[in-house]
């Protein structure tokens, strides 16, 4: 149980927390939020089993994967804003359409 | 003195737990963003801490990042999230 | 010895216990701003996660990108989020969604329960030691032309993938141009402290950025560290109230934005016509060419990023918008 | 001529030239229109040569950056990879055409770009041998369709989108997790290398099940289907016929080479789920199209059952491969261009009547005749009536069912015809009655009724054109079940 | 154990309890104002001694340098932050506390 399986199973905790929130919260800030936590357990997992190399470096191609997830997570989460903040400008309210009826 | 080092990166980290109750309680929008810069601070403090237990150079560079980014979020906070009306005739 | 494992050990469980904690609590929160907070913290102690899994690179990243310009996009909207929904005068949204969404729910949470216990198992079969392409990566680096495992497999042996992901957040950029009207809300005036502190930490954060892409061939560092703290720098002209001149937003700012695809795909024709394969650099000048594209990179991903958090896209009276 | 045609890397100007384009729209809006046609109609000329290529040398094999498999990224195209380029750079010329009379200059300067970049995207995907690089053109082609969904900026456009974008996310994010779990399970990420390491271990039927439920999340299976119909209906039709025809179909293109190199020799129960699944898309889709009282919204409805016929040739290849993959690869083709017409007649219908309501479709056969024959003949090959492509794939489809003697999937294929023909045959009768209010109507440019007609006679013509089509599909032999392509 | 490290030892557990002083700080005062006044000031001169702790067993004098740097920026953020939370606090119509 090396730190290296630590931090992984940290990454899964991560990733079914975020699922959850993202499934059970109907306020989209939330929602992105939650995509964003669920991207960061995925990393989390990625680079944790990549140092499973004994004394010697880590792997380096994940942390190279997980630089350009940064990237393309950050890039997503801006285009979720602005859609949040378009939408929410049209109907009054920070949610989907059919969640807004309950 | 790697203990010593580790010691007080470990005990720094507890501060940060301890910080943590002043965002979740924090009655105003200040004191949460207050704990933030906290966060940032002691960030880096634990992070010089590592670079010297580890020897690992770039370390530093993370910390310069870190207080350079911690300062961006406060403004963008000041600047932007504030969102209490403004009481007073504003300036 | 002894000592020291232990203490690394409780620091890796603290760190990995905190991660957890703070994740939940980003999610549960009841007020939404004090989400967001909570949020910028989790990406600090993220940062410190990297570090502790000797992957500084990444650390840089988070740090730049995930602490610093997400929280600064999240408190942007959120922003933007409570004047929007003040316009449409329904306060009891506002404390309804404070409130109905604190309703813990059974069946998803067993639901996820199980699928976390799936994955958590899955992850612990897998073998105990593994190098992965850690050889492959070691024997190719002298060619490679940077002597940084991470920028080699990045900008060398993996530089396709970093071509579509700057096309990624150009691609973003494009999206929230077209979704967003050009309606630039009015700043307000910095006052004379935010003025000096932007006056003095802006030239820092440059420097730290070209510092950042110059280091980034032998030590962690590289395009996208430096791009974001290039970003940074951006967005703190943008909070004191700078903005581009008009005359300056129409194609100069566009060409500043595409400098890293369009580099990127110059390169990959240069290197074709010289008889190698899509993105196959001289062995020889491999370094320049790298930092080269990298300048670019820098360039571009700062510029965009800045512009994904100003969000609208900015007026230009003389040009076609 | 023909050393220079086999010289140049088709793969790579495939890939390049959208890019290109899509970069020069956005640095000149004026003159994105005609930069943008120019650039689909190279891409048109590059795909043939990739297809010339192909069919001269065998499989085309691109290392890039001069490094090999496991380090580096591999281009890898075969037959399948070549239908799909082909389908993608037909319909996507057919569109582009009738975009450029579609959108004012202000939405023109928005749709050149982001559309450029989307099958900029979509050429990536199906050219790519590299689990993580799919995961990136995955990411770039949700951005870009998410972007081109919105771009009607109503409440319901936005909506959609909105949703659209988070079931895009989320399953990007599966996917991923299903990346991580091979990678470090068996140490590459090329697809090839990893069909030959894989056996069966918990990392892999974790790495199944994400990777499946991310993919048909964005494929839109039946279960998974609640983002599409909102999305697609309330798009622009230029857009709403990109989303159907293309963009679904990138994500299947993925999880059928996964399956057919990797995780299909596991067996397991998985292919009869996929093909209850597909069963339920038919039909629950069909009635729903019955259903609408909208057009846009019954054609969306028509592409989630549509999508259920292609999930129907998983369970079928258990024994008869070659042909239920080809059934498979065939109604893909088709459906593209059916589907491509369907939606840009009723952008057609949309623009003239200002709306499109089916029971007042106020006599539209006299009206627009072009625009009511392109959307008979989509129908035609939506229906899979003999002389058309949706025919052959399921008569494809009913040959290995039957050998099998699975008359369950047999009966569904066929309900599934006799649906279809009720939810187009509705159409087409409203088209001819005379509505009880009449409304003043919009001229609809020639272009835009050509456009939609040539992409419906394209889905006819394929029915002539079996042979040659599967011939070339057979190409590199991806559905050889028994030995593993390298 | 030689004298430096001596040195450096107390130099950082100095800095560890002017931390400590912060957080206590944070957690105890009543306004923001305090808690500002608070915060600030101990964790900057925490970071400043630890820095100092650190500086003694750098290996050469550009490590001291960049520590230096990196003191005299979270001393500059922090301060002009300080401030304009403080302002925007008054602005805001905050009142401070009165026993």
């Amino acid at each position: 149980m090396s730190a290296a399986f630590l931090f992984a199973l940290v990454g899964v905790g991560l990733f079914s927390l975020g699922l959850y929130a993202l499934i059970v919260h109907a306020h989209l800030l939330r929602k992105i939020l939650a995509i964003n936590v669920m991207g960061s357990g995925v990393f989390l997992v990625l680079v944790a089993l990549a140092k499973r190399t004994g004394e010697s470096q880590p792997d380096a191609v994940p942390h190279a994967l997980v630089i350009t997830g940064i990237v393309v997570a950050v890039s997503a989460t801006a285009l979720a804003l602005t859609l949040m903040l378009k939408l929410t400008a049209e109907t009054g309210r920070a949610e989907l359409p059919e969640d807004q009826g309950k | 003195m790697q203990i010593l080092y580790l010691a007080l990166a470990l005990f720094l980290l507890v501060n940060l737990g301890a910080g943590m109750w002043r965002v979740l309680r924090g009655p105003t929008a200040a004191d949460r963003m207050l704990a933030g810069q906290l966060f940032g601070t002691t960030a880096v403090a634990v992070l010089l801490l590592l670079a010297q237990t580890t020897g690992n150079v770039a370390l530093r560079d993370v910390a310069l990042v870190f207080a350079l980014l911690a300062a961006v979020t406060a403004v963008a906070f000041v600047r932007r999230a504030w969102t209490e009306e403004r009481t007073n005739n504003e300036s | 010895m002894e000592a020291l494992t232990l203490l690394h050990w409780t620091f890796d469980i603290l760190l990995g216990l905190g991660l957890l904690w703070l994740g939940w609590r980003v999610l549960t929160s009841p007020d939404l701003f004090n989400a967001i907070v909570l949020f910028v913290a989790f990406g600090l102690l993220m940062a410190l996660a990297w570090v502790r899994l000797d992957a500084p690179d990444i650390a840089l990243a988070e740090a730049a990108i995930g602490a610093g310009l997400t929280g600064a996009l999240l408190l942007a909207a959120f922003a933007k989020l409570r004047t929007v929904e003040k316009n449409h005068d329904i306060a009891g949204q506002l404390e309804k969604g404070k409130l109905e969404n604190r309703s813990f729910q059974w069946w998803p949470a067993t639901f996820l329960l199980v699928v976390a216990a799936g994955l958590g198992h899955t992850v612990l079969s897998l073998p105990h030691y593994a190098t992965g392409l850690s050889a492959e990566v070691s024997a190719n680096l002298k060619s490679s032309g940077v002597s940084n495992p991470v920028t080699a497999v990045l900008l060398n042996f993996r530089g396709y993938d970093t071509l579509l992901e700057m096309v990624v957040l150009l691609l973003a950029l494009l999206g929230v141009w077209s979704i967003s009207g050009s309606a630039l809300p009015r700043e307000a005036a910095p006052g004379p402290i935010l003025d000096t502190l932007s006056r003095l930490l802006t030239p820092v954060l440059i420097l730290v950025a070209a510092y950042l892409l110059w280091v980034g061939a032998h030590a962690p560092g590289g395009a996208f560290q430096a791009g974001a703290v290039l970003g940074a720098a951006g967005v703190l002209l943008l909070l004191s109230g700078w903005r581009l001149s008009s005359h300056l937003a129409g194609l100069p700012l566009r060409i500043i934005l595409v400098a890293g695809p369009v580099a990127f795909v110059a390169m990959a024709v240069f290197t074709m016509l010289t008889g190698g394969q899509f993105l196959e650099y001289p062995r020889a000048e491999a370094g320049t060419l790298i930092l080269f594209l990298e300048t670019a990179a820098t360039l571009s991903i700062g510029t965009t990023l800045a512009a994904l958090f100003l969000g609208e896209r900015p007026k230009n009276k003389r040009e076609y918008p | 001529m023909g050393a220079l045609l086999s010289e140049i890397s088709w793969g790579v100007v495939l890939i390049l030239l959208p890019l290109a384009g899509g970069i020069a729209c956005f640095l000149f809006p004026r003159a994105a229109k005609v930069l943008g046609l120019v650039s689909v109609f190279a891409v048109l000329l590059s795909v043939s040569g990739l297809g010339w290529n192909i069919k001269v040398n065998g499989i085309y094999r691109h290392a890039i950056g001069g490094w090999n498999a496991p380090l580096g990224i591999d281009l890898y195209a075969d037959g399948l990879s070549l239908l799909m380029l082909a389908a993608t750079a037909l319909v996507g010329f057919g569109i582009s055409v009738y975009s450029a009379d579609y959108f004012e200059r202000e939405d023109a300067a928005r749709f050149w770009p982001i559309w450029l970049l989307l099958l900029a995207a979509l050429n990536a995907l199906f050219l790519s041998a590299d689990v993580f690089n799919l995961y990136v053109t995955l990411e770039l082609m949700g951005l870009a369709a998410v972007a081109l969904a919105a771009l009607a900026g109503g409440r319901d456009a936005l909506g959609g989108a909105m949703r659209y974008l988070l079931a895009s996310l989320l399953g990007s994010l599966a996917y991923l997790f299903g990346v991580a779990l091979l990678y470090h399970g068996f140490g590459s990420m090329d697809i090839a290398m990893l069909a030959v390491r894989v056996e069966a271990s918990p990392a892999v039927w974790a790495a199944l099940g994400l990777m499946s439920v991310g993919l048909l999340l964005k494929t839109a299976l039946f279960p998974l289907h609640f983002w599409l119909p909102p999305a697609h209906a309330s798009a622009p039709a230029p857009v709403s016929a990109l989303l159907s025809a293309l963009v679904v179909k990138g994500s299947f293109y993925i999880l059928l080479r996964l399956w057919l190199e990797i995780f299909g020799p596991l067996g397991g129960g998985v292919d009869t789920l996929f093909g209850l699944l597909g069963t339920g898309a038919i039909l629950w889709g069909s009635l729903q199209a019955l259903r609408q009282t909208r057009l846009k919204l019954l054609v969306a409805y028509s592409t989630v059952a549509q999508i259920g016929y292609f999930f129907i040739s998983f369970p079928l290849a258990a024994s008869a491969g070659v042909t239920a993959w080809s059934a498979a690869a065939y109604l893909v083709l088709s459906h593209a261009l059916a589907k491509a017409a369907m939606f840009l007649a009723t952008g057609n219908v949309l623009r003239f009547g200002g709306h499109d309501r089916i029971a007042d479709l106020d006599r539209v056969v006299q009206r627009l005749p072009l625009t009511a024959c392109a959307f008979a003949l989509a129908g035609v090959s939506i229906m899979g009536l003999p002389p058309s492509g949706g025919f052959v794939g399921k008569w494809l489809l009913l040959q290995a069912a039957l050998t099998q003697d699975r008359w369950d999937l047999v009966s569904v294929i066929i309900l599934g015809g006799v649906l279809a023909a009720g939810y187009v045959f509705k159409v087409i009768g409203h088209a001819f009655t005379l509505a009880d209010i009449s409304h003043e109507s919009r001229e609809v440019p020639a272009k835009m009724e050509w456009a939609a007609l040539l992409l419906a006679f394209g889905a006819i013509l394929l029915g002539f054109l079996a042979s040659p089509v599967l011939s070339l599909v057979g190409i590199g032999v991806p559905f050889g079940v028994s030995e593993v392509s390298p | 154990m030689n004298p430096s490290d001596y040195l450096s030892a107390a130099l950082m557990i100095a800095g560890a309890v002017f931390f400590l002083a912060g957080t206590l700080g944070l957690l105890r005062f009543p306004d923001v104002y305090s808690r500002l006044h608070a915060l600030t000031k101990a964790d900057n001169v925490g970071l400043g001694l630890v820095v100092m702790g650190l500086a003694v067993q750098a290996e050469s004098w550009a490590v001291v340098g960049k520590l230096l740097l990196i003191w005299l920026l979270v001393l500059l953020a922090g301060a002009s932050v300080a401030h304009l939370i403080a302002r925007g606090a008054l602005e805001r119509g905050i009142k401070l506390w009165r026993r």
